[in-house]
């Protein structure tokens, strides 16, 4: 998973695969603290809330 | 309620990350999986020093040499021993399991005395006591002759050693189990008048005609006969099996001549009748102005003349003369006889004919033929010292004639009060491998004192009064003996390869401390502080060479040089045909009990053996029948169908095994199953013992069990 | 992973002459004995039944008195896979790394520690060759005794199988560096099967070491990822690719059309281009 | 009792007919935790399975459960990438059906490995030429996006929205949904495929074995597109189940006929790939691996020529002839058989693709292996259907999963 464990290989097997999921994972994590910073700033300004 | 509800909310998500950013999972995660490799319960075995020590293997006649690889001390492999002159480095699977027979969970862990079918462990004076107290009755209400012994054979010290006590007790009543050994040698003395042990130099031949041997099932000396077997390819030498089954010998030969079951030796003389007739026969070795030769020739011509025989065996006329001509071409042939893994006696009649056709070969004691061997065991035994009642026993007649235990247990069963008031049993087990087991169980049940030497828990020693638990093999020296149709002679030393695991003593010394708790001439016929003492003089004459290098191996001498007497005048008399027990109306079928080298007869098998048997021959707790699938389309029987199988004898549940290679109307059923062990059931508990549902045949020339099965039927259940 | 299969790497094989072997079952034992092979109270279910050597009982399916028969032993077949480059079936299949191809020998290791026990390998096998520990291993008592320290007894929920008796070539290996030699003789690393053998039918050594028996009987081809070239030579599924390093002689041609799969007329068709081809 | 928690103007039956209901579900899915237990604490001998048939029920339960919730990333893919936006009135429902799917397949996963504490091995240690591997990887990936999807809808409980914090998370997570989508849909494609790959890599099988393009075999490409296809059967299959169970209509006719005929047309182009796929098997994959057709169907009890007849005929031609018809569609019984065949289609392809491919001997002394489930094995594999009911049933209650249901129930 990380290049520290022994079958690492820098071959392009690893580069795609490895390449991919830690792509994806950055995306998803990007993504969910945009929302969740975001988030906060609007709930900081006092947006939203009991709307009723 | 909403502070709550707000708090709540973010005291989960908090924990949520905060499990997510701890190290602890992740620590956690890796301990956890961890502690999965390095579980407390899958054992870790210690490492050490590697070491090799040899032994020899007796868990069968062949005694192979094997190795035992020991990690500090630890014995934790056999192999084979390399350049050992029966197997050279080979070992068959039972040999590689010995190491489970040491760690046999129904092994005999100290003296046990039974009382009200309850077993108790005592100690070995308080067992020895016991034994010797019975033993003493019997012999001073001068009943002496009423104490028989069994043992598995009669070569060794500890054989002798068991010879000796029955002898000095006061009794003539010592039996040895049957193999085929004992038939050929009453054949031998039949025809030659000559005491003598067989071998077959199988090596050196280029033709083996067998009939019915199991030459790669276990017959003799087994890896001796597995590395004949492979040398066929590169030596050329051919292989016919005449059986009526596709054995793996039968496969593995060269031709498969399926005779009819029981019709072997008539083969055999059709076989002759044409050599004769052909003058494919040996003449310098045959007298052929001899008038018994005369006698046996118009005999084979005649009555067993290849058209006659084609019916009797089911096998053509032209095949039966093929082979004859197949034998005849052949340079060195040799014919082989001994059913299965020869574990049993046979007809004399099938042992003399096929005697006979290696007599016309002229290959007695020749290069690749058959031998006639003197084996001398080189023991000096000292005097025996006999009491007055030892005297006035050993005096009586012998309860049977025949030096067979069928006929000491028919006798048994047949009288009112057991004759046999104490029974020692030695390496045997004949509840279990003697044919009609249960009809066995129940004689020596009748038999008011047994006493056991057995290591095991086995189907005999269950009955047993007293068991004195003996070494298993691994735990002991001993003098052996290859006993195998093998043209060797070897005695070999066994050596202790592991200290004994229980409270058990080597057979020897068992017999030395009975023999001493009956003091006066019974001890005093026992000189030995212990058996190794004896080991050592009585093999006086070869101990040097026997300790030092483990075994003697001599030139067989061989015992006949030229055929003086040829007498074949057994093979005249119609009675020795050997019928199968059973009316061919009420058991149209015959059912044939046949060795498979996966598993052992006597003793029971190791797990690892067991392990290996087909789920064809073993499922569950079921035993199968091998049938032939179309007489299973007439009974309307298909694969793995349960059926009641039914015999004069006896009757078993099993299921059905379809099998081409068998021939139509006949049924076979693996030996070595059915044993009754609970305290292992890796082996015990599983299918049913053949041995139950054929009872004994006494051949009318040598009184040994000539049965090689018997009618039956089966019906679905 | 680099992919030289060739050159000076070792690539261990065995060879089984199954008109010699007589199905006697010793090699199952005694690779039971040397690899601390566990056993339960029923082996009968021969589907859950640990053998990483089995003999298989095979017939020519023809009717009384034509039936022959044959036993076949089949080990681990380490196959090298597609191409010989080391993707064998079940190599190439495992999430965790836990079985892999080494280049050096052409074994196909199994590591039970690394094994999670997802049984994909065992899918991936055409030869059952793989097995599961469905239970913990379990001895009676005291007969842990004879346990071997050379292979590790497993834990249940890991997959085994013949290793070639890999332990035996460290062990070579090492004897062989304290001796101070550079190569490990042919009888020097041996199989506890090929030892036991009583028959002689399973020969093992190097098939790339022209030298050794095993090359000399099958005469492996280089260009075609050794395949046989002896005609009496075959190997199981050879259509399949798998490339097994385990090879099998027999002068019955019954058996070996056994071992593989052929539509009608394609195996008289096989035979003549065999035939044709060693001319 | 819990009205507060209940979507405003929201009908729903009574607490304790909800609880009782729950509780009947609750004892199956206790029975099944039961068996779950079993296997992890006694090991898998609990199961029937053998060294034969090392893939076994539940392991196709996981294919068929993976299949089936491919409605979540398709719906999602056609609604915010491709901006389909009627979409959105069966979206929430797809996502909730495509989380229970997916952490079903995972505990199956985690029940299934011998060493489940050693389970992550599979990333630490990574074989990246394994198809195991990459479906692991992108099992996992995809359902923290199905949970990032699943999120907002939870924050709509009328509790929870009013915590602003919460409300404006749900906004904001909405924003971003696209991007969250168009992930989740590429790694689902990878993921559904690479379950494909799973049987189709393994070249020692040839009943299993595809060739196919780079490193993928053709059943990647058709386990992706037959997801896609047969997933929103089953989002429909359920919307109509729940319709049923309540009484109540929940999602308009439009939108449902909108998705039966996009996975109508996309079973059709699937069916037409499969069947291509099938006879270039028969004729020319199978026999150079020395295998005739039939070798596969005959030799045994149980795996007749049927089962490719009813995989492709009645699961996949009948289906999507159904469904791509306007008359036949909007018959809403002729709808109702459509979306169940296909779901039984798909299913069955992923018995067969995983059950089948243990069962058929390769070497040629071999026989055919069946196999019967163990208790232990039923129980767990019912276990998810039981937890997805429940969740189900949580989210309807309480979540405003069909926003069109405010307006079908005055309309009423």
């Amino acid at each position: 998973m990380l290049p520290n464990c022994f079958e690492w290989a820098w071959d392009a097997g690893h580069f795609l695969f490895f390449g991919g999921m830690w792509y994806t994972i950055i995306i998803l994590s990007l993504g969910m603290t945009w929302c969740i910073f975001k988030t906060i700033m609007d709930t900081v300004s006092g947006k939203g809330g009991d709307h009723h | 309620m909403k502070v709550d509800r707000r708090s709540f909310l973010g005291l989960g998500l908090g924990a949520a990350a905060g499990v997510a950013v701890t190290p602890a999972t992740w620590k956690l995660m890796d301990d956890s999986s961890i502690w999965t490799q390095n579980w407390p319960w899958t054992p870790v075995p210690p490492d050490g020093e590697v070491t090799f020590e040899d032994t020899v293997c007796t868990l069968c006649s062949g005694n192979c040499g094997i190795s035992v690889r020991k990690i500090n001390g630890r014995p934790v492999k056999i192999e084979g021993t390399t350049g050992h002159p029966v197997n050279d480095g080979g070992v068959c699977l039972h040999g590689i399991s010995a190491l489970q027979y040491l760690y046999d969970p129904s092994r005999v862990k100290s003296p046990m005395i039974k009382t009200d079918d309850t077993w108790k462990e005592v100690s070995w004076e308080k067992a020895l006591a016991h034994a010797a107290e019975a033993l003493g009755n019997i012999r001073k209400a001068d009943n002496a002759n009423a104490i028989a012994c069994i043992t598995d054979n009669d070569k060794g010290t500890v054989s002798g050693l068991f010879k000796r006590l029955t002898t000095v007790l006061g009794s003539n009543n010592y039996y040895t189990m049957d193999t085929m050994e004992k038939a050929w040698a009453t054949t031998i003395d039949a025809v030659n008048g000559v005491k003598a042990h067989v071998g077959f130099d199988l090596k050196n031949s280029d033709l083996i005609l067998s009939f019915g041997s199991g030459f790669i099932e276990g017959w003799g000396a087994p890896v001796y006969n597995f590395q004949v077997n492979a040398r066929r390819k590169t030596h050329g030498i051919k292989l016919i099996q005449v059986e009526p089954r596709l054995s793996n010998t039968a496969a593995a030969a060269d031709k498969w001549v399926p005779a009819k079951p029981g019709t072997e030796a008539d083969l055999a003389l059709a076989i002759c009748g044409v050599l004769i007739t052909k003058g494919l026969y040996n003449k310098k070795a045959i007298q052929a102005d001899d008038p018994s030769f005369k006698a046996f020739a118009k005999m084979a011509q005649e009555k067993y003349s290849p058209a006659r025989t084609a019916r009797t065996t089911g096998i053509d006329v032209a095949s039966i003369q093929n082979l004859a001509m197949a034998f005849a071409d052949a340079e060195k042939p040799v014919a082989i006889a001994g059913r299965g893994k020869g574990d049993s006696a046979g007809s004399t009649r099938e042992f003399a004919a096929v005697y006979a056709l290696n007599c016309l070969a002229g290959n007695i004691n020749a290069p690749g033929g058959f031998w006639l061997m003197d084996k001398d065991p080189a023991e000096v035994w000292p005097s025996i010292e006999m009491d007055a009642m030892a005297t006035q026993g050993f005096a009586r007649a012998k309860f049977v004639e025949t030096d067979t235990v069928d006929s000491l247990m028919a006798k048994v069963t047949a009288s009112a009060k057991s004759p046999v008031e104490a029974l020692l049993v030695y390496n045997a087990n004949p509840c279990y491998s003697l044919k009609n087991a249960k009809a066995v169980t129940e004689a020596v049940k009748k038999i008011p004192f047994v006493i056991s030497f057995s290591s095991y828990m086995d189907e005999t020693t269950q009955l047993a009064d007293v068991v004195l638990p003996s070494h298993m093999f691994l735990e002991r020296r001993e003098d052996v003996s290859l006993t195998g149709p093998v043209p060797l002679d070897i005695t070999a030393l066994t050596r202790p390869m592991v200290s004994p695991l229980f409270d058990t003593r080597h057979p020897g010394d068992s017999v030395l401390s009975l023999a001493a708790a009956m003091e006066g001439s019974v001890a005093a016929s026992f000189p030995w502080e212990s058996y190794d003492a004896c080991l050592e003089a009585v093999k006086a004459p070869v101990w040097k060479a026997l300790s030092e290098k483990g075994s003697v191996v001599k030139e067989p001498v061989s015992l006949v040089k030229k055929i003086e007497r040829m007498d074949f005048s057994l093979l005249l008399n119609d009675t020795a045909v050997v019928a199968a027990e059973g009316d061919e109306a009420t058991y149209p079928l015959v059912l044939m009990p046949v060795d498979n080298i996966r598993l052992t007869g006597e003793i029971a098998a190791s797990p690892f053996a067991v392990k290996t048997v087909s789920d064809k021959v073993l499922k569950g707790t079921d035993s199968f029948i091998e049938i032939n699938p179309e007489t299973a389309d007439q009974l309307r029987l298909s694969q793995g169908d349960e059926v009641t199988l039914t015999t004069p004898v006896g009757s078993a549940i099993v299921k059905v095994n379809l099998f081409d290679g068998i021939m139509p109307g006949v049924l076979a059923m693996a030996h070595g199953l059915g044993h009754t062990m609970a305290e292992n059931p890796y082996v015990g508990g599983k299918g049913v013992n053949v041995n139950a549902l054929v009872g004994p045949v006494m051949d009318a020339i040598s009184g040994l069990d000539a049965a090689w099965g018997i009618r039956a039927k089966i019906s679905r259940v | 992973m680099t992919q030289q299969n060739h050159g000076n790497a070792h690539k261990f094989g065995m060879v089984i002459d199954l008109d010699k072997c007589t199905g006697c079952g010793s090699c199952m034992v005694a690779c039971m004995s040397e690899n601390n092979v566990p056993f339960k109270e029923d082996e009968s279910n021969k589907k859950d039944s640990i053998t990483w050597m089995r003999v298989y009982k095979l017939t020519n399916g023809k009717s009384f008195p034509d039936t022959d028969v044959c036993y076949l032993p089949r080990p681990c077949m380490h196959c090298g896979g597609k191409g010989d480059h080391g993707h064998s079936p079940c190599v190439s299949v495992c999430p965790a790394t836990a079985t892999d191809y080494d280049y050096g020998t052409g074994i196909v290791s199994q590591i039970y520690t690394r094994c999670f026990g997802c049984r994909y390998c065992m899918g991936a096998c055409p030869y059952h060759a793989r097995f599961f520990n469905w239970w913990d291993p379990k001895w009676p008592e005291g007969m842990e005794e004879y346990l071997s320290p050379d292979v590790s007894p497993r834990m249940r929920g890991v997959v085994e199988k013949c290793s070639f008796c890999f332990h035996r070539y460290q062990a070579a290996k090492d004897k062989a560096y304290l001796e101070e030699r550079d190569t490990v003789a042919e009888e020097e690393y041996q199989t506890a099967c090929t030892q036991a053998c009583p028959s002689g039918a399973i020969t093992f050594g190097d098939l790339n070491n022209p030298d050794h028996a095993v090359h000399q009987l099958v005469n492996p081809d280089p260009h075609h990822c050794g395949r046989p070239r002896n005609p009496k030579a075959f190997r199981l599924l050879e259509r399949l690719e798998t490339n097994p390093k385990v090879y099998y002689i027999s002068e019955r041609e019954w058996v070996r059309k056994a071992g593989d799969n052929y539509l009608d007329g394609e195996w008289e068709k096989a035979k003549m281009k065999k035939t044709k081809g060693h001319e | 009792m819990d009205s507060a928690l209940i979507p405003k103007g929201a009908n729903r039956c009574p607490f304790p007919v909800f609880a009782t209901g729950i509780a009947v579900v609750g004892v199956v899915l206790l029975w099944g935790v039961y068996a779950m237990g079993l296997c992890w604490i006694k090991g898998l001998n609990q199961t029937n399975m053998n060294d034969y048939y090392g893939f076994a029920l539940w392991i196709w339960a996981d294919l068929a459960v993976i299949a089936i919730g491919g409605g979540a990333f398709f719906t999602g893919l056609l609604k915010y990438v491709l901006g389909i936006d009627e979409l959105k009135n069966i979206i929430n429902l797809a996502v909730v059906i495509g989380f229970i799917c997916y952490s079903s397949a995972l505990l199956i996963l985690a029940i299934d490995i011998g060493q489940p504490l050693r389970g992550w091995f599979i990333f630490w240690h990574a074989n990246v030429h394994s198809m195991l591997t990459e479906v692991a990887f992108c099992l996992s990936l995809y359902f923290s996006v199905l949970t990032i999807e699943f999120i907002p809808l939870i924050l709509e409980n009328r509790q929870v929205d009013k915590v602003p914090f919460f409300h404006n998370l749900s906004h904001n997570m909405h924003t971003a949904m696209a991007v969250f989508a168009a992930t989740g849909a590429f790694l689902s494609c990878f993921h559904q495929g690479s379950l494909g790959g799973v049987a189709g890599v393994l070249y020692g099988r040839p009943f299993a074995f595809r060739e196919g393009l780079l490193i993928w075999p053709w059943t990647f490409f058709l386990f992706t597109w037959s997801a896609a296809a047969y997933g929103p059967c089953f989002t429909l299959l359920v919307a109509k189940m729940v319709e049923g169970i309540t009484r109540k209509k929940l999602i308009k006719d439009n939108v449902i006929h909108l998705l039966a005929k996009i996975s109508g047309w996309m079973i059709t182009t699937y069916i037409v790939a499969k069947i291509i796929d099938t006879i270039y098997w028969i004729a020319v994959t199978a026999p150079s691996l020395g295998f005739s057709v039939m070798d596969f169907y005959t030799d045994n009890a149980f795996y007749g020529i049927w089962i490719l007849f009813a995989e492709i005929v009645l699961g996949g031609i009948v289906p999507a002839v159904i469904l791509i018809t306007k008359k036949y569609r909007e018959n809403s019984k002729m709808l109702l058989l459509a979306i169940i065949l296909g779901v039984l289609g798909v299913c069955l392809n992923r018995w067969v693709m995983v059950l089948q491919v243990m069962a058929v001997p390769v070497m040629s002394f071999d026989t055919w292996a069946l196999y019967i489930p163990s208790w232990q094995e039923v129980a767990t594999t019912i276990l998810p259907v039981a937890y997805g009911i429940i969740l189900l049933a949580l989210a309807y209650r309480y979540l405003p999963m069909f926003p069109q249901e405010k307006e079908l129930s005055t309309e009423k």
